[in-house]
């Protein structure tokens, strides 16, 4: 059994407005020393698979088709292989 | 990461502005009437400007042969969108935009970009939107892939309209192959206003400021006009550098700041418009052309989201939520001061200047000095030859459809996605907010309340893509018509219409006929049905690996309703009401949707349209609902007579009993000028006697059957069964 | 009835408010916007629908920040009466005027269509004007609807009545079907339908106009007894 | 100049519409190894501040009040000091 962490965020270049609506808010409420927000999606998905490469060849692609946008956004993961225990 | 600017000359080597759209002869032509040769930022600003999406270089000659005036039109094509008055001192601001290239790459943003792009329009006149339509197409939704699009693209316009609270009242969506690959998402926006406030979008007055409102400029979406203005290669789908982001938020501000300072600051307000497609060089060369002046910004002072953005950048990002205002000197704090009580940036970054030219610098430098002229009349138009493609210079026979049961063919026309029922996808927009909405989708038309008034609009879109595939001429004039048959239909005169003009590639010269053509048979229409075209906009390029979509211009029209009494729906109302059908039915089976069904695609000759026969039905049904003779109207469209029977017994599930002389065939013909009426026993005579002839009485209200009797062959269904039928399958075909 | 609106930057039903109480109604009615910092001398304080500051974090989860919300929650503490609609609603849970909290509707859609309402409790400030198990059918237009609280909280609410409109057939996944509930002290109500769109025979139907009736005779009753 | 990464997620005890479309969607096509969804919110803030532990006391503040839902959610965080030269 794996276990994937998957961060989904807006590119740079692509306005959030989002953050920048949590931005202003920290400022106005005297938060102000808050110099950056970024606002992403965190996922975790639990799989069975062969192997590792298995396991992370499919949370590539189910993060490149479902999980992201990939006009808008960029994703990273981290898969890793559960206790048997567990 | 400042790079080297390419110098004049490297330009003319290298050729740049090849990929923005610019021909080499176009490029020549620039440098010729400058004098020397462009910088980067003058020829990048050039391919904005000069793009179909600006310039109208091919579709110009075809646009001036709208009909556009008559005595209502308070102000044509031109502007940021048409007005009409509706009396009581009230006028109606309309307009439509596509979003098809934006939408096909992303979706989501692409179609909620395209609501916050008309909204803006609308209101850059000084009304207030009151209304959205959306006019969709797809391919079938037989692939995951459509599946998605659909859902995306329905996300994206109800979260904008929705979450910005204009309700989306009304639309359609279409469902056949020729859009597979090239969706159309089309939006129309509808605004109320006082006559006496309409705005332009002009930059008039010698050191009056040009005031920037709205989002910073990021580089989202930049030289989106001339991505717009090409066609579209599945190759190309890797190279999505153009995705803009919708503010809904951002925009409501918006929208209450800038009708706050037309209605209250009226005499330090010189113009104002959006900033669309080619973004702030567009906005702000049309507000100077308009008015004849010429300015100079600083592009140091352009709110900005990114560091280092070039001359090139900022001018040709396509960020949204932000406005162009003309401000008389001296009463710019006073404007400003508005938009700070709404958390917007507002920002002089320029000066009206008296010489015509058009000028920018940054950090001190100038980096575009040329005439405002050279941007806007001296871009060229290509007077193109049509040449009719061969397939309609000889049409396939006539199709004859099987129709050998005719309660499996109408249960088939029923399930088949553009006669379905769409609420799946509608109800997935608020279409109540503003509490005027009499009528929302679902029906003919839909129907709002004119605040302040006694009054109501009718608001519809259409497009038939399938039949400008066999006849472009007269597939225009039946659109056009078509969308007066749904006004009438619920009670309203037909004012006028604003169109989105969705073509393949105009450089094609059977692609240009069917543009030429189309226009021709709306032209017609309008003149005999007195629709005036006030506004619109041309997407051409729908083509994907050099396949075009059939010529699918999409009118959304605009009624008016004098009397809010009598507002009249499709459905039967009691039992025992009596059925009438407006105009005669023939074996008319190409082009139509039965054809598309049983064969998978439409060929053939199409039926023809008599404009005067249909000026004269719609004339009918129209003084039969104001005397109040009539208990429901549905025009005859997709599926004819016998969808629209079977859609007429849903709103209160009342069935009804028919008969008539036809083969059961043609129960499903679409020949045109056709309504289905019921008027109740007690109006008989007075509807009889001023139909005249014109309608045939074929039936009652009534049980919970729907029961037609055919020459040879019979359809007897529950009602709840084909109700049934219609509702889910939408929503099953999208699992 | 003296009713106040409060206006949030994204509120879009603040003027349908203003409307239904204002002009069909005829009571007055004033909007205030959420900079300002009281809301002395109203007897009725509406949080109107919309998407205040643009909901992108959470619906309500900015709102709850803006300077009106000490006077409301004064307001509110003093015993004011307090309607909360759709974002309204949502606004008040996540400021802890009610208990709970509104998720994403198990469509994962916005929903825009009639919804038939069973009243639940027809005792309240809110609902004098209704039959208990009578059905009223108002518009609901909202992707965050779905209520929840933790199954502590969900039986202390039923215990005590504070349940006031329950959905028919529920369409978006709310527990025990609610539609509208109460506070413990019955002074404020959040709902995710919109009583101000059912208000005129030609838009809607009128089976809203209950709601704010009910408020006028709480209020006006309330007022005479204060005398 | 810190760096704090939060996560906030709904309780184990509350149903997560969105965690449940994904994974029925999955499962429809086809990725049915998966076994578990959790859909969660991630941000990054970047504040100034005196210390680690006045940082790490806003961050806790601003979780509690704004980015989480303590009724149905709950947060985690690590904070961490940039180096000078970022
Ligand atoms: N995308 C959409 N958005 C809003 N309303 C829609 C949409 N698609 C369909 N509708 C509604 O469904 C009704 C039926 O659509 P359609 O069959 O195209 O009508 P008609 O044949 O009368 O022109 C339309 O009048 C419209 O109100
Ligand atoms: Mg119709």
């Amino acid at each position: 059994m794996f276990k994937a962490k998957i961060y989904v965020n807006y590119k740079p270049s692509v306005l959030d407005p989002k953050a920048q609506v949590i931005q202003n808010t920290l400022r106005r409420l005297g938060d102000d020393n808050v110099q950056d927000v970024l606002v992403g999606k965190y996922f975790e998905l639990t799989l069975a698979a062969a192997d590792q490469a298995a396991a992370e060849a499919q949370v590539a692609r189910i993060c490149d088709e479902m999980l992201a946008n990939v006009n808008t956004e960029t994703f990273r993961y981290t898969v890793e292989e559960l206790a048997v225990a567990q | 990461m400042l790079q080297t600017e390419m110098s004049p000359e490297t330009i003319k080597q290298e050729k740049p502005y090849l990929q923005w759209g610019l021909t080499e002869s176009e490029y020549d032509l620039f440098a010729e009437k400058l004098g020397r040769l462009p910088n980067l930022t003058e020829i990048g600003l050039a391919s904005g400007m000069w793009s179909e999406h600006c310039a109208y270089k091919y579709s110009k000659p075809v646009l001036k042969t709208f009909w556009t005036k008559n005595d209502r039109v308070l102000m044509g094509p031109g502007e940021g969108a048409g007005v009409i008055a509706i009396g009581e001192g009230k006028a109606v601001v309309f307009k439509a935009e596509s979003h098809n290239h934006p939408s096909a790459v992303e979706p989501y943003q692409g179609a909620a970009t395209g609501v916050g792009g008309i909204i803006r329009d609308i209101f850059s006149i000084g009304a207030k939107p009151v209304a959205v339509l959306d006019s969709l197409a797809f391919g079938y939704p037989t692939d995951p892939h459509t599946k998605q699009l659909i859902d995306q693209v329905v996300a994206g316009i109800g979260d904008y309209g929705n979450a910005i609270g204009i309700p989306t009242v009304g639309g359609e969506t279409k469902f056949a192959p020729t859009y597979a690959q090239n969706p159309l998402v089309n939006a129309m926006c509808v605004g109320v206003m006082d006559e006496s406030a309409i705005q332009r979008g002009q930059a008039a007055g010698t050191g009056n400021s040009l005031l920037y409102v709205g989002a910073k400029t990021g580089r989202d979406g930049i030289n989106g006009a001339s991505f717009a203005s090409a066609e579209f290669s599945t190759a190309e789908a890797a190279d999505r550098s153009a995705v803009q982001v919708g503010d809904p938020f951002m925009e409501k501000l918006l929208v209450d700041a800038c009708l706050e300072v037309t209605h209250q600051h009226q005499e330090a307000l010189v113009g104002m418009q959006d900033m669309g497609a080619a973004g702030l060089v567009s906005s702000t060369v049309e507000m100077a052309d308009k008015a004849g002046y010429g300015m100079v910004l600083d592009l140091d002072l352009v709110p900005q989201r990114e560091p280092g953005m070039t001359p090139f950048e900022i001018m040709l990002s396509e960020s949204q939520e932000r406005m162009m205002l003309c401000v008389k000197a001296g009463h710019e704090a006073e404007v400003e001061a508005v938009f700070k009580q709404y958390d917007l940036d507002a920002v002089v970054i320029g000066h009206v200047t008296d010489d015509g030219r058009y000028r920018l610098t940054q950090g001190g430098a100038v980096v575009c000095d040329v005439p405002v002229s050279l941007l806007t009349d001296d871009a060229p138009v290509y007077h193109q030859v049509g040449k009719q493609p061969a397939r309609l210079a000889h049409p396939a026979a006539a199709f004859v459809p099987a129709v050998s049961d005719p309660a499996a063919t109408l249960k088939q026309l029923l399930a088949d996605p553009n006669v379905a029922a769409k609420s799946s996808l509608y109800r997935r927009y608020d279409a109540q907010v503003q509490t005027n909405t009499i009528a929302g989708p679902g029906g003919d038309a839909a129907v709002i309340r004119v605040r302040g008034t006694h009054r109501a609009l009718a608001l519809t879109t259409d497009s038939n893509g399938r039949y400008l595939a066999l006849d472009p001429a007269i597939g225009g004039a039946i659109t056009v018509a078509e969308a007066a048959r749904n006004l009438v239909a619920v009670g309203a005169q037909p004012l006028g219409i604003t169109d989105c003009l969705n073509y393949g590639d105009p450089t094609k010269p059977e692609q240009f006929y069917s543009l030429q053509e189309s226009a021709k048979g709306i032209v017609e229409a309008t003149k005999v049905l007195n629709t005036p075209v006030i506004s619109g906009n041309v997407s051409l390029y729908n083509e994907t690996n050099g396949e075009a979509i059939a010529p699918t211009p999409m009118i959304g029209m605009v009624g008016l309703i004098e009397d809010l009494t009598t507002v009249t729906g499709a459905g039967f109302q009691t039992a025992g009401e009596l059925i009438y059908v407006i105009g005669d039915t023939a074996a008319d089976f190409n082009g139509s949707l039965l054809q598309q069904v049983q064969t998978g695609s439409v060929a053939g000759r199409l039926m023809g349209l008599d404009l005067q026969l249909e000026q004269a039905h719609q004339q009918l049904v129209l003084t039969a609902i104001r005397a109040h003779l009539i208990a429901a109207a549905h025009d005859v469209g997709d599926g004819g007579l016998g969808v629209a029977l079977a859609e007429m017994t849903f709103a209160l599930g009342i069935g009804a009993a028919v008969s008539l002389a036809l083969p059961a065939a043609q129960l499903f013909s679409e020949t045109q000028s056709r309504f289905l009426v019921t008027v109740p026993q007690s109006a008989q005579a007075a509807f009889e006697a001023l139909a005249a002839g014109m309608a045939k009485l074929i039936g009652t209200t009534g049980g919970e059957m729907l029961q037609i009797n055919a020459a040879d062959g019979r359809i007897e269904e529950p009602v709840a069964v084909l109700q049934t039928i219609w509702e889910e399958s939408l929503p099953c075909l999208l699992k | 009835m003296n009713a106040a609106v409060i206006s949030f930057p994204g509120s879009n039903c603040d003027d349908d408010l203003m409307h239904a109480i204002g002009t069909v109604l005829g009571e007055r009615v004033t909007k205030v916007a959420a900079s300002a910092t009281t809301l002395t001398g109203f007897d009725l304080v509406l949080v109107p629908g919309g998407f205040s500051y643009g909901d992108y974090l959470r619906s309500g989860a900015i709102a709850k920040f803006a300077p009106i919300m000490p006077a409301l929650k004064a307001f509110a503490a003093a015993g004011g009466y307090v309607l909360g609609i759709c974002n309204g609603f949502q606004i008040l849970t996540e400021a802890g005027l009610l208990p709970g909290a509104l998720q994403w509707n198990t469509s994962l859609q916005f929903i825009c269509e009639p919804e038939p309402l069973v009243v639940a409790n027809a005792h309240t400030a809110f609902s004098n004007r209704y039959r208990a198990g009578q059905t009223v059918t108002l518009p609901i237009a909202h992707g965050e609807g779905n209520y929840y609280a933790d199954p502590a909280t969900l039986q202390a609410i039923e215990a005590n009545g504070q349940v006031v409109f329950r959905y028919a057939h529920n369409p978006n996944g709310s527990l025990n079907d609610i539609a509208g509930l109460t506070n413990a002290a019955g002074n404020v109500l959040g709902m995710m339908p919109h009583p101000e769109r059912a208000v005129e025979q030609l838009i809607f139907g009128t089976d809203g106009l209950g709601v704010f009736e009910s408020l006028k005779e709480a209020i006006e009753e309330g007022a005479y007894a204060a005398n």
